[in-house]
């Protein structure tokens, strides 16, 4: 048994158990803080399989990213847990029916294929940089769908913001340049006829 | 001016007539309109006559031209042309020459009619209508003007279209003769499914090959080809020329205007079928089945229709039912192998019969037009030339010896007992009995009208007075030929083989031929009458009609309370027009009615197009339960189906579940 | 110059249009003499059309070709012979009609109706110039949207129902087209109708797509039993809706015939030749009677375009049935005597049935236009105040009742000569329209225009005015020109009669 | 010693991935109504499937699935995001986040 199953069977014990508390605790906070677990330890797990930067970018771009962002949204919303937890022991029974007859049908397809034959392959060579491979291939092969995928990625955004902006509150003062520039005198100036003074009656 | 368009001029003049007077009504006005048309149609009639000098008397062959091919596919050649031979141009002068006695008389007739440039219109169209039709070389032409004549007589029926009865008279004629017409039709193009031809010339040609083949109609029954050649083309016949039982739509044609009832209704249109039959010889010749059931039809027609004429009170009526009965001879006689008879018996119809029925049209006009017989009387002080004329007419059409309809009577008739196929002895005695019934009706129209007392309304009477020039002239013009032509003719257009080119005759049964042995001379004929049955019979018609209406009057009522019965029948017609009016017409309204609500409506829109909407409609209500729109029943189909697809997939994959059991 | 005809004619109304359009609502005057003038322009480049046509050819003339995509060896491929050509000519004179048809009646949004009738115009050429199966199903489909914008918009009460009926009914039948066409494309590699034509097929795959075509064009056409879409659209839709539908959108269906249905499938449609005769029979006779009972003008009207339509399709399919009667008296690919008078006479009836029914609608529309009603209850004695129109209504009538010497007579006559060719009886059926014809026909007549005055509302009628007796003038002399003189149009389309019948009779089944 | 526990094959990882994909199924059920473990749950199955990607990856030394990892986590962040939006849009308009009461859609 060498390091390597022993690391695997570590944290994939890490990873199953994490992935289960995601789905069975009260706290959607504590849900989230399994789940940022499970992460780092499906990480860890990809680190044996020598694909580094996406194990990298896993806990970057998700632990640090969009995990904190879920933290926030749990946190902001005044959530009631209570209700949100009612009828979970009542599907309980089901949902371990159909994850497990999902399971058996997937393991069922995974062990008569094959897979257990194929051992792993020897490891990259010395000086291997998987980040320049992945590099080479988005950049020439992939340009197209990775500009797509920044494209998405801008939408995503855009549509954020969107969203959850409330808009400028009533009642805010700002300028509109199309109507500074559109002025005319008559908006600005008003002129006033008055009947001119005479001296004498002044003087009177 | 070559022949071709000598002949093209001659039904064009008429036609351009009737365009000019038509379109340009209020241009050229009521005087321009009569004297376009009759100029038009005189022109017609003087170029017929020089025709018929050229075939008749200088003997010239028939011509048989071409104008113009209407069409050309399949390797058949639609043609519009023209056939001019001895039959051609006798219907060709009888047209016109009857046509432009009716214009002159129409001008007096409609004087303050405010349709008379449409009448002079519609009566120019008829005659170029009815001349294609004589003219024609091929069965095309023939057929537009078989339905030309057709449409012209639903415009002329129902010409006074304010009135609720002549509107539906004219439709009621023009679906009849659509009636005959759809047998016409079925004719023609079996004729040109056999011989591949609509030129009459080719037919004929090619007819004597189609003996003995069969066509296959009913089930597995087989029909000989040209036996049904014949009678669905004598079908066509039956409607134009009004044969029981498709007579129906001649009497109510009369709601047209008189001069109508003369020219179409007496003299030309409905001979057409006459016509068409004795064209057809070759054909019917072929056929004793056919010529059978002509003959029996004609008898029929004869007889019965004759019948009704007795009971009429219309004066108009009672000469069309008499038409109707003198067209059922001419079809015996066509039934009879003696088709230069019915031609002849045509020919002089058409001037005795458009006599009575102008003469019936003047005493309309001096009767303010009034019709019923039982209001008048004695009027023969007040109109001494229609009474002349009228009583010339009815002895011409009774068939009194010297006159011209006991010629062509009488040779019927003894054409019929000459013949031998099936019916011929019904027929006969038909046809005689037909004589006594003849010379009632007729007698009876004549003493009603002319004689005994004056029944009509004072305000009538006073202002009775002889009809104007334009009105008589026409009537003394068919007078001298319905007396005189007769005698003159008969000799060489029945036994001098005037009609040799056009009309054929199977050898077997040339009854006209066996007559011409024994004949000799029209004087003689005259004088042997009076040891034949016929005359005797018309003898006794009439002494029972001057018995009847004329010494005894009290009589017809006696008779009428007696054969009550019998009287009643005449009266409805034998309910011809009842059952009719029952089974098609509101038979064939409810049938479309019903069609519609149940099947077009109830069934195809109902059942299977709103219905299958409706199914639709139903499906979705329910299927719209499996929408309740909670996430995780979504997220729960989604993972059924995810589930099954895999499973789907290792129960398919042979391999996998093998390899574990 | 020839190369671009069709296209000129396809795009000049399409794009003509979209100046229509420009004119603007507030504009009505403007838009209606644009749309005359770009109709006009079209029938005059028609002209040319129907000049540069070689007559003894069944060759395809005018050919257009270019790729257009590519992946699927689609192609903009235009081209007319002896059946198209007349009907573009058609299509294009009755563009005019319309345009003058809709000059007073319509009021609102005049641009948006003259531009909808120009694209219906260009799409309704396209369909007949099409030689690409799929630019033809792109065009045929195309044309129901400004159809059903016209119903739709400008309809009557019931327009909603009548334009959805419309709608569903003529997209459910193309949708079985379309999966024919790409099913034949999967097979042959080729969009080309002509490669069509060549294709070999086995019979079970004949029948199914022959069903397919059935589906869409006998709901075109339409046949019994699909037909009750006509009488709802018509009653519903505008007189120059009701034109347009009955002259030419009509003709699509028989055309579908003769350009796919029979000679793709030869085999398929002499397998189910019967079925084809018994629906048209049974258009005849049963759609006749229906008729009778209508008592809606433009109901009554459309019905009898089903009943007329009927003997297109029984000329079209009753050529198999001559074949077989014929049957061993013919050498091998021999065509029997009568099934050419079926065709040509179907294809004739096509063209007097546009000339006729638009008429019947227009005079329907006249009528209209004063009275607002078209029921027949609501006439009497229109005649009385209207002799003019009352001519040109009983010439009309009479003419759809099949009158020789009107164009009404060429079709059915050579129609049912054709048809004894094959069966005593079903030229017995076909020739009961002769008496049923002119039994709904004048029935009409006689309730409408004859009789007394009928109430107040016909005592004001004013006789037409010189707008609209010049469309029935032209309209009228067109049926009686072509009723007394087919012979130009029949020869026209006889090397193309010729062909296709030589092609039905040759099996495809390899 | 069993062969699982000697070298490491695909089967391990594939194992691993469709534990933690039936574990996330189970999660969709469990937590039917709370939004954000819904999409905590969505999230894990994504990591499972990016796990047989990668795996694969592995073992057929080719870069395809590792840049399909890429995108689908670019895409998991952008559907994050906009998730996350709106749920928080949704929480301000309906004060819940219970899929319960949300049925608007229901036909």
């Amino acid at each position: 048994m060498s390091i390597q199953v022993l690391v695997f069977y570590l944290f994939g014990t890490i990873l199953t158990l994490s992935a289960l508390s995601v789905i069975t605790v009260r706290n959607p906070v504590y849900a989230a803080l399994f789940l940022v677990l499970a992460f780092f330890s499906s990480a860890a797990i990809w680190m044996l399989l020598e694909v580094e930067f996406l194990a990298i970018t896993l806990v970057l771009v998700y632990v640090g990213a969009v995990m904190v962002l879920f933290l926030f949204v749990v946190m902001m919303l005044d959530v009631n847990l209570s209700r949100l937890r009612e009828g979970f022991a009542r599907y309980l029974p089901v949902g371990i029916l159909v994850a497990l007859v999902m399971a058996g049908e997937l393991l069922l397809v995974i062990w008569t294929k094959g897979a257990e034959k194929l051992p792993l392959p020897p490891g990259n060579p010395e000086g291997f940089s998987n980040t320049t491979y992945l590099g080479e291939r988005l950049y020439t092969e992939y340009l197209f769908p990775f500009e797509i995928a920044a494209v998405i990625l801008l939408v995503a955004i855009v549509a954020a913001i969107t969203l959850t902006h409330r808009g400028r509150s009533e009642g805010g003062r700002y300028q509109d340049p199309a109507r500074q520039v559109q002025v005319t005198r008559d908006e600005r100036v008003r002129i006033v006829s008055m009947p001119a003074v005479k001296d004498k009656e002044n003087g009177a | 001016m070559d022949m071709k368009t000598l002949l093209l001029l001659i039904p064009l003049l008429p036609l351009a007539g009737s365009i000019i007077a038509g379109l340009l009504r209020n241009q050229i006005g009521r005087a321009g309109a009569h004297w376009v048309t009759i100029l038009g149609v005189a022109a017609s009639c003087g170029l017929s006559f020089y025709v018929f000098k050229l075939i008749a008397l200088d003997g010239m062959a028939a011509i048989n031209t071409s104008i113009y091919t209407w069409a050309l596919t399949d390797g058949i050649r639609f043609e519009i042309g023209f056939l001019i031979d001895s039959l051609t141009v006798v219907m060709m002068t009888v047209v016109t020459f009857v046509s432009l006695m009716v214009h002159i008389y129409t001008i007096g007739y409609m004087r303050d009619d405010p349709g008379y440039q449409r009448f002079f219109s519609y009566i120019a169209l008829f005659t170029f209508s009815m001349l294609m039709l004589v003219m024609s070389n091929n069965f095309l032409q023939l057929f537009f003007g078989w339905e030309a004549v057709g449409l012209v007589s639903y415009l002329l029926i129902g010409f006074w279209f304010k009135k609720e009865s002549a509107i539906f008279a004219n439709l009621k004629a023009f679906l009849v003769n659509r009636v005959g017409d759809f047998g016409f039709l079925l004719g023609i193009a079996a004729i040109v499914a056999s011989f591949g031809t609509l030129d009459y010339a080719e037919t004929f040609a090619r007819a004597p090959e189609a003996v003995g083949q069969t066509i296959s109609i009913f089930g597995g029954a087989e029909w000989s080809l040209l036996t049904v050649i014949c009678i669905c083309l004598f079908i066509g016949a039956m409607g134009k020329s009004a044969q029981a039982p498709l007579h129906v739509w001649l009497p109510d044609s009369m709601e047209g205007p008189t001069p109508i009832s003369a020219l179409i209704h007496a003299a030309t249109m409905v001979t057409a079928g006459i016509f068409m039959v004795a064209r057809m010889s070759p054909l019917f010749e072929l056929s004793e089945v056919a010529l059978s059931f002509v003959l029996v039809i004609g008898a029929i027609t004869a007889l019965f229709m004759g019948l009704i004429g007795l009971v009429q009170n219309d004066i108009k009526r009672v000469v069309a039912y008499s038409t109707l009965s003198q067209l059922g001879y001419m079809t015996v006689a066509l039934g009879a192998s003696a088709y230069s008879a019915a031609i002849f018996h045509l020919m002089t119809h058409a001037f005795f019969k458009a006599l009575l029925f102008l003469g019936a049209g003047s005493v309309i006009i001096a009767m303010h037009h009034r019709q019923d017989m039982r209001e008048m009387g004695g009027l023969r002080k007040y109109m001494p030339i229609t009474f002349i004329t009228a009583w010339l007419g009815s002895l011409a059409l009774m068939g009194v010896p010297l006159f011209s309809g006991f010629y062509s009577k009488d040779l019927i008739i003894e054409a019929v007992h000459l013949a031998e196929r099936p019916g011929a002895d019904f027929a006969y005695w038909c046809v005689l009995l037909g004589v006594v019934v003849t010379a009632l009706y007729s007698l009876r129209l004549l003493f009603l009208t002319f004689h005994g007392k004056e029944r009509m309304e004072e305000s009538v009477r006073s202002h009775l007075h002889e009809t104007p020039l334009v009105v008589t002239i026409p009537l003394i013009l068919l007078a001298i030929p319905s007396v005189l032509i007769g005698y003159f003719t008969v000799e060489p257009m029945l036994f001098g083989g005037f009609f040799q080119d056009a009309i054929y005759v199977a050898p077997g049964n040339d009854v006209i031929g066996e007559i011409g042995h024994h004949f000799h001379g029209p004087l003689a004929m005259a004088l042997h009458a009076v040891v034949t049955p016929v005359f005797w019979l018309v003898v006794l018609g009439s002494a029972a009609a001057v018995m009847i209406w004329f010494w005894k009057p009290q009589l017809a009522t006696w008779f009428a309370q007696t054969l009550s019965p019998l009287q009643r029948m005449l009266d409805k017609k034998y309910w011809f027009d009842e059952v009719y009016q029952f089974l098609f017409a509101r038979g064939s309204l409810k049938l479309g009615n019903g069609l519609w609500r149940y099947g077009d409506a109830g069934l195809i829109d109902g059942a299977l197009v709103n219905g299958s909407a409706g199914i639709v409609g139903r499906l979705a209500v329910l299927f719209r339960h499996l929408q309740s729109g909670y996430l995780f029943h979504y997220a729960f189909a989604m993972i059924v189906g995810l589930i099954l697809i895999i499973a789907a997939f290792v129960i398919l994959d042979k391999g996998m579940l093998e390899g574990i059991f | 110059m020839s190369v671009q005809l069709l296209s000129l004619l396809i795009w000049l109304p399409i794009i003509g249009s979209l100046a229509v359009l420009a004119a603007g609502e507030q504009r009505p005057g403007v838009a209606r003499a644009l749309a005359l003038l770009i109709t006009l322009a079209a029938l005059a480049f028609s002209i040319p059309l129907y000049t540069g046509f070689d007559g003894t050819t069944a060759a395809m003339q005018f050919v257009e070709r270019t790729p257009w995509i590519e992946a699927f060896s689609i192609f903009y491929h235009l081209g007319v012979d002896g059946f198209s050509m007349p009907l573009i000519v058609l299509t294009n004179f009755f563009g005019v009609i319309v345009v003058i048809a809709g000059w007073a009646s319509i009021s609102k949004r005049v641009h948006q109706y003259m531009a909808a009738f120009l694209i219906l115009q260009g799409l309704m050429v396209g369909v007949f110039a099409a030689l690409d199966g799929m630019l033809f199903y792109i065009f045929f489909e195309a044309m129901l949207i400004p159809m059903f914008l016209v119903i739709g918009i400008w309809g009557g009460e019931r327009r909603v129902y009548a334009t959805l009926k419309f709608f569903l009914y003529t997209f459910l039948g193309s949708v079985f087209m379309l999966v024919g066409l790409i099913w034949l494309y999967l097979q042959s590699g080729s969009f080309a109708i002509l490669d069509w034509h060549q294709f070999p097929l086995s019979l079970t795959a004949q029948i199914w797509l022959f069903l397919a075509f059935l589906t869409a064009f006998a709901v075109k056409v339409p046949m019994w039993p699909v037909h009750t879409w006509l009488p709802d659209a018509h009653v519903e839709a505008p007189t120059g809706g009701s034109v347009i539908l009955a002259a030419i959108m009509l003709k699509i269906g028989g055309y579908g015939f003769l350009r796919f249905s029979l000679p793709i499938t030869p085999d398929g449609s002499a397998y189910l030749d019967w079925l084809m005769i018994a629906f048209s029979l049974i258009a005849v006779v049963y759609i006749g009677f229906v008729a009778l009972a209508q008592q809606d003008m433009k109901k009554l009207i459309a019905y009898s375009s089903i009943a007329h339509m009927g003997f297109v399709t029984l000329g079209f399919f009753v050529i198999f049935a001559i074949m077989r009667g014929a049957g061993d008296e013919l050498a091998a690919g021999e065509i029997a005597q009568g099934a050419a008078l079926g065709i040509s006479g179907g294809m004739i009836q096509m063209i007097s049935h546009g000339f006729i029914s638009g008429a019947l609608f227009l005079c329907v529309g006249v009528l209209y236009d004063r009275m607002h009603s078209r029921n027949i209850a609501d006439y009497g004695g229109v005649a009385n105040k209207m002799p003019w129109f009352a001519a040109f209504v009983v010439l009309f009538f009479m003419a759809n009742s099949g009158l020789p010497g009107t164009s009404g007579f060429v079709g059915e006559f050579l129609v049912i000569l054709s048809a004894f060719h094959a069966n005593f009886w079903y030229a017995a059926l076909a020739g009961l329209t002769l008496i049923l014809g002119a039994a709904y026909s004048l029935y009409l007549v006689k309730r409408v225009m004859f009789g007394d005055v009928a109430n107040n509302n016909v005592a004001a009628l004013q006789d037409i005015n010189a707008r609209e007796a010049l469309i029935m003038s032209v309209l009228a002399v067109a049926v009686l020109l072509l009723g007394i003189w087919p012979a130009p149009l029949i020869e026209l389309m006889q090397p193309t009669v010729d062909q296709l019948l030589n092609h039905v009779v040759q099996t495809k089944v390899p | 010693m069993s062969a699982y526990l000697t070298e490491l094959t695909l089967a391990h990882f594939l194992t691993l991935g469709a534990i933690l994909f039936s574990l996330s199924v189970a999660g969709i059920f469990l937590n039917r109504k709370n939004v954000i473990i819904l999409l905590m749950a969505i999230e894990l199955m994504l990591l499972a499937v990016n796990m047989n990607f990668v795996a694969f990856s592995r073992f057929h030394g080719n870069a395809d699935g590792q840049v399909f990892v890429f995108f689908i986590l670019t895409v998991a962040a952008a559907e994050a995001a906009i998730g996350l939006a709106i749920l928080v849009v949704l929480f301000r308009n309906r004060n819940t986040i219970n899929v319960a009461e949300l049925d608007d859609l229901k036909g």
